[in-house]
């Protein structure tokens, strides 16, 4: 290209953003859209659970631990683990574990991040109604 | 005492230190601003209104930060350093005219052009030698490259200065801007893109901003700095930024002078001194978003081999202008 | 400030997406910064390996009170699946103290910025209550 | 497939031989004088019981040839090929390193992935290895100071980069020995993402394994998820469903247009144009939002499976992916234009790191890297996996082998990306998207490759007839390419170190893995 360069487009570029409009999300004040089929949070329905205990199982990331609800072992997602992949809800022969759009998830404390059987089944039950 | 007391408030807060500190950081705003829209980015938008406080809330925050001084650092010149610096800084562009008069009003004199651009140049220095004091590697290549990029560009810088001080006939910054009814630009426009030019690499902005090269030498000089040194040292450079605006103002851009309409002139022509200021920072952080950054031997030899032959150049040319077809014009 | 302390690059790329324009977390007036001498805040990613281990100490020591520690994906919050592998340390707080876990792998960029502001919501109620 | 171990054809183009290992190196002087450009694809080791099976994984005229030697396991010694072959430097550290093979003559048989304070004796990836992870992590968080390296020796002056450097986003560490502004030699000491991937594998399943191979690299992540169960179901003999080959290639063409994009723009903050990495950033955008709509997630996509894909593509998404496609492609003028244009962009990356055609093949470089330097090498069309090989699609090569022909050739890639996409997605076939996988695998083993963004990826996969594999070897392309750096810096300026490393597009997770 030697010593005679054509101008780089940036120059006009740059100038065109200035005046045009930013292609920033207005996020935190207007809520992010999720695609259909997003992994987020889990939604976990107690009620098409039987207790097999094979999304624990199969979780690559064993961020499931079973644990005793009503004399029955119920899955505990522990957030802090999971790596979302949802082969849990895969693995389930009723299909008793959902994703949700949820992704908000952070915490500052580190025993917040989990769902425990009960307390989503009853948001699970919310949801549905 | 009437006089004295406004003597201090002429020094304290208009237009000296308040105001031009409140300057510096609303410059910042801008340049950010400016930057971060080029780059189809929002930029800071929360701290004040359209986030204009951000540089302040910056400051005030560094202000209240742990002060680390690290092992194995020179004490005294890593803290004095920051400091002084940035009082030279802010010490020489209280020389420049801004409602009309400098600062210190009469305190400008025959030769302050001179003097400024070597305080200029000493404030780079202090600016090496906290680099230097830091004794952390990253700290010392940055401070070294400060160093070598300003004795470079000091010279063109100082020679493109020149041609405006010609075509005045003064070396006394507020004569050259009291003396531009024809704003210099337009009677040496080709030594004004070169100052620009100049004045980018000796403020170590985009593509020259070696010093400031994050993928080479971390935070450069800054590296080991935190709390209020590295507040001041941000301030130094933001000063330093304004400062090199400044100059370009009132050497090519007629100054603080413009029209009057009604009131106070001082009042216009602060006004206008900040509007052309703006101008200029604009158009260097556009240059800024333009290009890649240089390495440091394609700068130096930008330098040598490019603009120090072109100042050379201009400069002859300003004087045989104002010399031979100026005054045949005028 | 930001410090991969053994990940995969996918939450590290969601971090500095965070400085793009979609993202543009400047608009809070927050910045990448090169050293952590001029950080406030430390990003962290990855299940932080033996060899890190030092050095993500190191940073944390480096930096200027007062000082927070985000970890950012499941690695970081508690190893995530590398838990237990014979070289990793299984999250950042087993190394340094951290202030707020932000799970996902990756989380989005969007779960990054509300991580950060429950932080500083955290600060802030902290503060009200009588804190520093 | 399966059974005897003498000369196996595993499958088109591959071939296992068993050699003692005294004559490996006269095996290997044979391949290498039958082809010149035959070089060291992986290493692997593999514990036998008794002995260590070493498998050197050789690419000769488009195929790929498993040399197999085994050594006692009690005194694990064999002469070293790196006299041979080069590029088996890091290899043969890694695998004494991980298995205690001692390589007889290597030049610099020091650490690699392993941390200095780790054991005597102890090789993570043997099968008896006793790991007591509480001592290990008792002794790491033990406060040491870390060691000072010599600030100078003589004339050159070390210069340490890393691990935690602006211009690395992943901890790695590099003595630069530099003699003024000039670079002498270029030390690198990698390992500080080192997870032990390839022992977790052999400790889960094969479903759970996708998942944690995929998390070996968030860039390219599906690219070693395909990887993996392609070999797996080679071993297993499945046949994948066109309609999933389809997807699958999509998903793999999403990830190589998110990590040209990603590179290009990470290039522009190396070298100071800041403007460029947030334009490049923008545009990304889109593609991470393709990729969360088809795969549920912006950067992992957890798409692929044994026997075909999680997901299949709905066809309401079709139309958006097109237009965002349409979108980056009218964008990517813009940047083929600034590369090609803009001065001081071209300052820094023209003739910066130049590699020359017979260096490329010398240190057996691959993908964009290799493609820089004039080797017209990509697996896509060497042994097309996928739906590749229906898909029309051309190889990109540069002649000039710097910096700057590395980058061209990842836009021009771009594009072809692009142009396949549209292709897979016009000419979708109907059908199932997965067949049903058996949980157990049957013994046997596979290798296999796949073009990541970076260049071959290579697997190695060893099952027992169990649910859990035998074995898992992966050999990342920065693996293979990282030589080239250390070659091209050597004799280059200091300030481009950085510009010459980010046209590798170095991957440290991959690496160390």
């Amino acid at each position: 290209m030697g010593k005679k360069t054509t101008v780089s487009p940036m120059v006009k570029e740059a100038l065109s953003n200035l005046f045009a409009r930013p292609a920033t999300s207005k996020y935190p004040f207007v809520k992010a859209e999720v695609p259909e089929g997003f992994r987020g949070k889990q939604v976990y329905d107690i009620s098409l659970c039987i207790s097999c205990g094979l999304c624990s199982r199969d979780c690559p990331a064993k961020a499931i631990e079973m644990v005793e609800v009503d004399a029955k072992r119920r899955p505990l997602f522990h957030l802090d683990l999971c790596i979302f992949c949802y082969q849990c809800a895969e693995s389930c022969p009723r299909n008793a574990i959902k994703s949700s759009a949820l992704f908000e998830l952070a915490s500052i404390d580190k025993s917040n991040l989990v769902v425990h059987p009960q307390a989503s089944a009853q948001k699970g039950s919310g949801v549905q109604q | 005492m009437v006089l004295d007391l406004w003597f201090i408030f002429r020094v304290l807060v208009f237009p000296g230190f308040t105001f031009l500190l409140s300057l510096t950081m609303f410059c910042d705003w801008v340049e950010r601003k400016i930057e971060a829209r080029m780059q189809n980015r929002v930029g800071p938008k929360f701290t004040g209104p359209a986030g204009i406080l951000q540089p302040f809330a910056d400051f005030l925050k560094l202000l209240t930060k742990e002060d680390i001084v690290p092992r194995g650092a020179k004490s005294t010149v890593f803290k004095l350093a920051p400091i002084v610096a940035f009082s030279i800084v802010v010490f020489a562009l209280s020389f420049l005219p801004i409602d009309g008069a400098a600062v210190i009003s009469n305190s400008s004199f025959a030769g302050d052009l001179i003097v400024i651009m070597a305080l200029l140049t000493i404030a780079n220095f202090l600016l090496f030698l906290s680099g230097w004091a830091s004794a952390n590697p990253y700290g010392t290549i940055g401070a070294a490259r400060v160093l070598t990029q300003f004795l470079g560009y000091d010279i063109p810088l100082f020679l493109l200065a020149l041609a405006p001080a010609f075509l005045a006939g003064s070396l006394s910054i507020a004569a050259i801007a009291a003396s531009q009814y024809l704003p210099f630009v337009l009677l040496a426009p080709w030594a004004f893109v070169l100052f620009i030019v100049a004045l980018q690499a000796e403020l170590e902005k985009d593509p020259f901003d070696i010093p400031h090269a994050e993928s080479e030498v971390v935070g450069g000089l800054e590296t080991e700095y935190c709390g209020r040194k590295l507040a001041f040292l941000h301030l130094t450079r933001d000063v330093q930024i304004v400062f090199g605006a400044a100059l370009v103002v009132e050497l090519f851009l007629g100054g603080p002078y413009g029209p009057v309409f009604f009131g106070f002139p001082a009042f216009w022509y602060s006004l206008w001194f900040v509007l052309k200021l703006l101008a200029v920072i604009i158009i260097s952080e556009y240059l800024t978003c333009l290009f890649a950054r240089l390495r440091i031997d394609q700068v130096l030899s930008a330098n040598w081999k490019m603009l120090l032959p072109l100042s050379v150049l201009s400069l002859a040319l300003t004087i045989a202008l104002v010399t031979w077809v100026y005054p045949l014009v005028v | 400030m930001h410090f991969n302390s053994g990940a995969c690059n996918g939450c590290d790329i969601e971090v500095v997406a965070l400085l793009t324009p979609r993202y543009d977390v400047e608009r809070f007036g927050i910045k990448l910064e090169p050293s952590p001498r001029h950080a406030d805040v430390l990003l962290t990613t990855g299940a932080v390996t033996r060899q890190c281990t030092e050095r993500l100490k190191r940073i944390y020591e480096q930096m200027p009170e007062p000082k927070f520690v985000v970890a950012i994906g499941a690695c970081a919050c508690s190893g995530g699946v590398f838990k237990g592998n014979y070289n990793v340390m299984d999250g950042v707080d087993k190394v340094i103290p951290v202030n707020a876990y932000i799970p996902g792998c990756p989380p989005k960029p969007e779960a990054i910025i509300d991580g950060v502001v429950k932080l500083l919501n955290s600060l802030k109620e902290a503060k009200t209550n009588g804190g520093k | 497939m399966g059974g005897s171990l003498q000369i196996q054809p595993a499958h088109l183009g591959k071939a296992s031989i068993q050699v003692k290992a005294e004559s490996n190196r006269d095996a290997l002087k044979l391949l290498v004088e039958a082809d010149k450009n035959a070089g060291i694809i992986a290493l692997t080791g593999v514990d036998l019981g008794a002995q260590i099976g070493l498998l050197y994984h050789i690419r000769t005229n488009g195929a790929v040839i498993t040399l197999k030697s085994e050594v006692p396991k009690e005194s694990p010694r064999i002469p070293t090929i790196t006299d041979i072959i080069p590029g088996a430097l890091f290899h043969e550290r890694e695998a004494a390193d991980l298995f205690g093979v001692v390589f007889e003559g290597h030049p610099n048989p020091a650490r690699i992935v392993l941390p200095e304070d780790w054991s005597e004796n102890l090789y993570p990836l043997r099968k008896d290895a006793k790991i007591d992870n509480a001592t290990v992590k008792c002794e790491s968080s033990k406060s040491k100071p870390e060691p000072v390296p010599p600030q100078s020796d003589g004339s050159l002056v070390n210069i340490i980069i890393g691990p935690q450097h602006p211009a690395l986003l992943e901890p790695e560490k590099f003595s630069v020995k530099v003699n003024g502004e000039i670079v002498k030699q270029v030390e690198p000491r990698i390992g500080y993402v080192h997870r032990g991937v390839e022992k977790a594998a052999e400790q889960r399943t094969y479903l759970q394994d996708v998942y944690l191979v995929e998390r070996i690299c968030g860039i390219c992540n599906s690219c070693h998820a395909t990887c993996f169960v392609e070999a797996v179901e080679k071993i297993l003999g499945t046949q994948v469903p066109p309609r999933a080959k389809y997807i699958r290639t999509i998903i793999l063409e999403l990830n190589r247009l998110h990590s040209h994009l990603l590179l290009l723009g990470h290039a522009g903050l190396e070298i100071g144009y800041e403007t460029l990495f947030q334009y490049m950033w923008r545009d990304r955008e889109p593609i991470m939002d393709v990729t969360e709509l088809l795969t549920g997630n912006r950067v992992i996509s957890s798409a692929i499976a044994v026997g075909g894909v999680r997901r299949d593509i709905r066809e309401s998404d079709v139309p958006k992916i097109k237009a965002v496609l349409a979108d980056l492609k009218k964008k990517m003028a813009l940047y083929r234009q600034l590369y090609t244009n803009e001065r001081t962009l071209k300052m820094r990356t023209q003739n910066v790191g130049t590699l020359s055609k017979e260096d490329a093949v010398k240190l057996c470089v691959v993908g964009p890297v290799a493609r820089g330097s004039g080797v017209n090498i990509d697996v896509r069309k060497e042994e097309p996996y996928e739906a590749y090989g229906e898909i029309p699609f051309k190889l990109i090569t540069y002649n000039t082998g710097d910096s700057w022909a590395r980058f061209m050739v990842r836009i021009d890639e771009i594009d072809e990306s692009i142009s396949i996409i549209d292709y897979a997605l016009d000419h979708l076939p109907a059908g199932p998207f997965r067949v049903r996988a058996p949980r157990v695998v049957a013994a046997g083993e596979a290798v296999n490759r796949v073009e990541a963004p970076r260049g071959e990826l290579f697997y190695y996969v060893k099952s027992n007839g169990t649910a859990y594999p035998e074995r898992v070897k992966v050999r990342t392309p920065t693996y293979a390419n990282l030589p080239a750096f250390l070659k091209t810096a050597e004799g280059g300026n200091i300030a481009d170190v950085p510009a010459n490393f980010v046209s590798l597009d170095p991957c440290f997770s991959c690496t160390d893995r």
